[in-house]
């Protein structure tokens, strides 16, 4: 860990909020991807059925 | 009653308009001010507990003819008002609705604001309380304003003109606590009278906002 | 006796649009109101539903017991036929929405927006309204504007489900509702025509 | 093949899923000897002391914040020109990267801000239309949320997004001229010699590639999911008929 | 073209609503803004330029969604789609009299609550001849953020987020013009730009805003 | 032939509604669609009238032929009932609005403001608008909507001056209009039942 001197609030949070924000944007991504591929499955798995 | 309650705060929420119209107003004006009046340091910040004051009180005024006026217009509120709830309560649960959706998000989106207008840092705890504490009455002095003018076609206009000078002690109050407690100073006696307006308000404009509302549907 | 009506006058707009009205509607009955545009049937009803007072004469109703359609439904765009229903059910502490779903055909809909109905779904919307607020009398304004032949039928049949558990209706309509049993009350002889003019006192009324 | 290919679904998520691991890897490659090498092994700056560390964080997602803008400019004029679904649903996928990645710009900076300018914002022309752009983002997004038509929604959002585009451009240069700000020059830009030093200026250069693969994974794996999500939908709206 | 320009100005005059609402609330802003802030005559004088600025463009957006949703809502909005009148001429002269009842009167009224606000006496002629300039640039501005709305429940939000970053630049170099125009500076080239943008949003926006319509009409 | 339609598809809210409709209408003949609620009416005038582009299919219509009525009425309701005609006439470059007024049996009601009028007088004025319109064509959405019987009576009348005249009509409706010479094309075997399902790209229809 390198000396960031009477910096490192500033430094610390500036990793720590980019990590928090980007971090939330990748987990909003996986999150929506997976809600969407599941319903989609089921939907066709359905109208596969009812098609026959 | 809480049917209705949940009813306005989900509208609200789902077709926007009430939800979020007010906050983006708010956003806007404190983005706006300092583009327009330049940005020295010293006097955005004298002048930021004024304007956030001001822009809280313009944010609740847009969206208040949506009280009544979308009810009335669709005719829900004629069939609200020959249902089994009193029309005070219809009052007082739609002018708290309003508050939940435009007061309430005011006051907790009101500090980051605060940073962009330079807001002394004393400040910030006064301006939310001041807040809790003056945007009922915005909520219900507006419901009444709304209740005296629902159906008119001006309404609009008339509506602001009614409600603005009602609002004039709410505002006086609510920005002198902010500044003082910006400056530091002792802040008792308006922080008391902007409590009482607000209970006052909160018990009796409901019966009178009802009487104009009956008037209005006849 | 679910309302009763001795020498009523009512007024719109400042002008008395009908006089001497009398009627009385006993439960199990509909009452069915004619008269051409403009005649005053919205008035009417609206001062039965208690909206505005009469100009004259008394009307003999218990507190509660009226639920009122008018030419507007009172629908949310933005809110499910489901959420719409509900909400009345709630106001009205009445019965569940399922009933009234299945009554005017809309289970097919429930989670479609009302935005997003056709002219005559948002119109049995309105109707199936009626059926959750549990109120004895019905005070309806040309309920089936928009309703194509299969509903108005599906309309009567909840009219006189209603009429048989002992309610009432009074329906103001200009066109044939298939419902032979209701009394029906002609408006014309009521009109008023001439405008009575006398003291200075009466410019007022 | 032209690269029109790729505006059939089909295709487009036949050749995501197969180029999408091998983005993910590059991305946190990238980023991991960027941001290690940029925070434990560069000296402090004389003047900055140890802030300048945030540069790695601050510069790429600055300059992604207005590319991924630029991209979503193209995609709704490809959209605009050839109604290629897919280029409408993937410049609906990069507003939130792109609003994020301001986000990011806008918080690192107000972090650096407070020990270098003494306040944590000030109204610096950079900083304001940084603002700016903010709004546009939540502006666009909020037009796609509030449209259930997709098609509708393309269209209008679109159109937006080229209008915004040249009032963007018009408040950059309105702001420029009305404060000069605090702000430093683009000392990136190539044809100056007194460029950061290199010191600085390689671990920099791996974040910024860093930032861009980001930019593109997410991009790739938000538009798969807006396609499959259209398909729900179409595929819904048939079983309504039904 | 003329009969519809009548029309709209005659419902903006005869419902109120429009007409009037803008100017009411400028007048409002510009009360509640000394109350707010304090009256001392040296900074009020600084930010009067701003305010003024700030009070027009917001009593603008605050009409905007008139322009379309009233006639959207009553079904006219169809019946003009389907008329021998092109799209784009309607919305030009729907923004025109947006204008003419919200801008021009705007304009005209500005200088009276430049007194209001201590404005600086040498300001008052660029007050008015800045809001000439760029009044116009609101109300097509406008009409192009109300034509991408219009039929939204959510419209009045989104309007307002939509067309804020798009008022800025107006918003920056009107403000610039009033201010050096009190301190006796230089001021033709934001004088300039105001115009240039005016005419560049007058000639291109009623194409834009005609596109939007077509695809919400659809 | 006024309109020609081949192979016509419509959709609303991204669904197709009606597919395989095929009509023409001749100068002076009027056709009236029929099909239950939902079935897709006013979407299919609305394609008509060009405010939806079709799915499928093709229009053969002349550049302004057509006046659109649709389930709104567009009056203004603090504008009178003269001045509403009279905006309609002066956008459509059309006739003189006395006609209309006279046809419609509108003549005392012209200095009234619209919002004034009761449901059917408002209805009245509505279609009194497609006289000021010149034009040939009409496209009815249920016009008859809240009148009495006189003035649907009045309405048949206005439609047969018009054709007579050489215009055409199309007319969507639920009830008897007293047009028995009229046309009539049922909507409900154009109906989309079943889900057509194939490629991938499909799902972006
Ligand atoms: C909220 C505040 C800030 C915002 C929105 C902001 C925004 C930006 C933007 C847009 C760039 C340009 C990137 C590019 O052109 O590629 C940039 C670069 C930069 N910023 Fe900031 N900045 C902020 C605060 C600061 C502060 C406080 C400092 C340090 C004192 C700083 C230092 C830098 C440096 C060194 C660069 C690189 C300049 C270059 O090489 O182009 N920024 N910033
Ligand atoms: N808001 C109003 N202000 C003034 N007069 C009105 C208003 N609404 C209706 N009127 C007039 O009052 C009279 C009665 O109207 P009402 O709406 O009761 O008629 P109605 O019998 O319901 O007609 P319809 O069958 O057309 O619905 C009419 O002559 C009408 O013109
Ligand atoms: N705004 C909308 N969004 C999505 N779907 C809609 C919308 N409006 C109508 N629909 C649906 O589209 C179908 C066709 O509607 P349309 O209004 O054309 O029917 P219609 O034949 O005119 O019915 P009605 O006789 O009730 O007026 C219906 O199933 C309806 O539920
Ligand atoms: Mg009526
Ligand atoms: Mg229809």
């Amino acid at each position: 860990m390198p000396d960031l001197g009477k910096y490192a609030f500033a430094v610390l949070a500036s990793y720590a909020a980019t990590a928090l924000l980007i971090a939330g944007l990748v987990a909003l991504s996986l999150w929506q991807s997976a809600r969407t591929k599941r319903a989609l499955d089921e939907v066709e798995a359905r109208q596969g059925k009812t098609d026959g | 009653m809480r049917a209705l309650l949940l009813r306005d705060v989900r509208l609200a929420m789902r077709t926007g308009g009430g939800f979020g119209l007010g906050l983006a107003f708010f956003l806007i004006l404190a983005v706006l001010v300092p583009l327009g009046v330049g940005a020295e340091g010293g006097t955005l910040g004298r002048i930021a507990p004024g304007i956030l004051w001001v822009g809280a009180l313009l944010a609740c005024l847009l969206s208040l003819d949506r009280i009544f006026a979308l009810d009335h217009e669709d005719g829900s509120l004629d069939l609200l008002a020959t249902s089994p709830i009193p029309l005070e309560a219809v009052v007082a649960v739609k002018a708290m609705a309003h508050w939940l959706v435009t007061g309430l998000p005011l006051t907790l989106m009101a500090p980051g604001l605060g940073v962009l207008l330079n807001l002394a840092p004393a400040a910030y705890g006064w301006l939310v309380l001041s807040l809790l504490l003056g945007t009922p009455t915005l909520s219900i002095v507006g419901a009444f304003g709304a209740a005296l003018t629902v159906g008119l076609k001006r309404g609009g206009l008339l509506l602001s003109l009614l409600v603005l000078p009602l609002y004039v002690p709410t505002l006086i109050f609510g920005a002198e606590v902010v500044r003082r407690g910006a400056e530091g100073m002792a802040l008792g006696t308006p922080l008391a009278l902007l409590a009482a307006i607000s209970l006052g308000g909160v018990a009796l404009l409901p019966f009178a906002a009802a009487a104009a509302l009956r008037v209005n549907l006849r | 006796m679910v309302i009763g009506v001795r020498n009523l006058a009512v007024a719109r707009g400042g002008v008395t649009v009908l006089q001497g009205l009398g009627f009385a509607v006993a439960p199990g009955e509909a009452l069915i109101l004619r008269g051409p545009n403009g005649s005053g049937k919205t008035t009417l009803l609206r001062t039965l539903a208690g909206l505005q007072p009469p100009t004259a004469g008394e009307i003999d109703l218990a507190p509660e017991t009226i639920a009122y359609a008018a030419h507007a439904d009172g629908l949310k765009s933005t809110l499910t036929v489901a959420e719409n229903l509900a909400f009345w059910a709630a106001i009205y502490g009445g019965p569940d929405i399922g009933p009234a779903v299945q009554a005017m055909d809309l289970a097919a809909l429930v989670r479609r927006r009302a935005g997003e109905l056709s002219a005559g779904q948002k119109r049995r919307l309105g109707l199936a309204r009626l059926l959750v607020t549990g109120r004895p009398l019905w005070l309806l304004d040309e309920p089936t504007v928009s309703l194509d032949v299969a509903s108005v039928a599906l309309f009567a049949g909840a009219v006189r489900g209603h009429l048989a558990g002992g309610g009432a209706a009074i329906i103001a309509t200009h066109v044939d509702l298939g419902l032979p049993e209701a009394r029906v009350q002609d408006l014309d002889p009521h009109r008023v025509r001439i405008m009575v003019r006398d003291g200075f006192d009466e410019a007022f009324a | 093949m032209s690269i029109w290919e790729y505006a059939n679904p089909k295709k487009f998520m036949q050749t995501s899923a197969w180029v999408l691991p091998w983005a993910v890897g590059l991305t946190v490659a990238c980023l991991v000897v960027g941001l290690v090498w940029g925070f434990f092994f560069t000296p402090d700056d004389y003047k900055q002391g140890s802030t300048v560390k945030i540069i790695y964080l601050h510069v790429p997602s600055a300059m992604m914040a207005i590319n991924a803008w630029v991209m979503m400019l193209v995609a709704s004029l490809i959209w605009i020109v050839r109604r290629h679904h897919v280029s409408a649903l993937a410049a609906k996928a990069a507003a939130p990267i792109g609003l994020t990645f301001t986000l990011v710009a806008l918080v690192t900076g107000a972090l650096w801000g407070q020990p270098m300018w003494g306040t944590w914002w000030a109204w610096d022309p950079r900083l304001t239309s940084f603002l700016i752009l903010c709004l546009f983002y939540l502006g666009y997004i909020a037009l796609w949320e509030a449209i259930e038509n997709p098609d509708t929604a393309a269209d209008l959002t679109s159109i937006l997004c080229l209008v915004g585009s040249v009032f963007a451009l018009l408040s950059r240069y309105a702001v420029n001229f009305w404060n000069q700000g605090l702000h430093q020059g683009a000392s990136l830009s190539l044809d100056r010699e007194e460029n950061v030093s290199n010191v600085f200026w390689v671990p920099l250069l791996v974040c910024i590639a860093g930032f861009v693969l980001l930019f593109v994974t997410l991009v790739l794996m938000r538009t798969r999911t807006e396609i499959r999500a259209r398909r729900l939908k179409a595929l819904l709206a048939r079983e309504r008929v039904a």
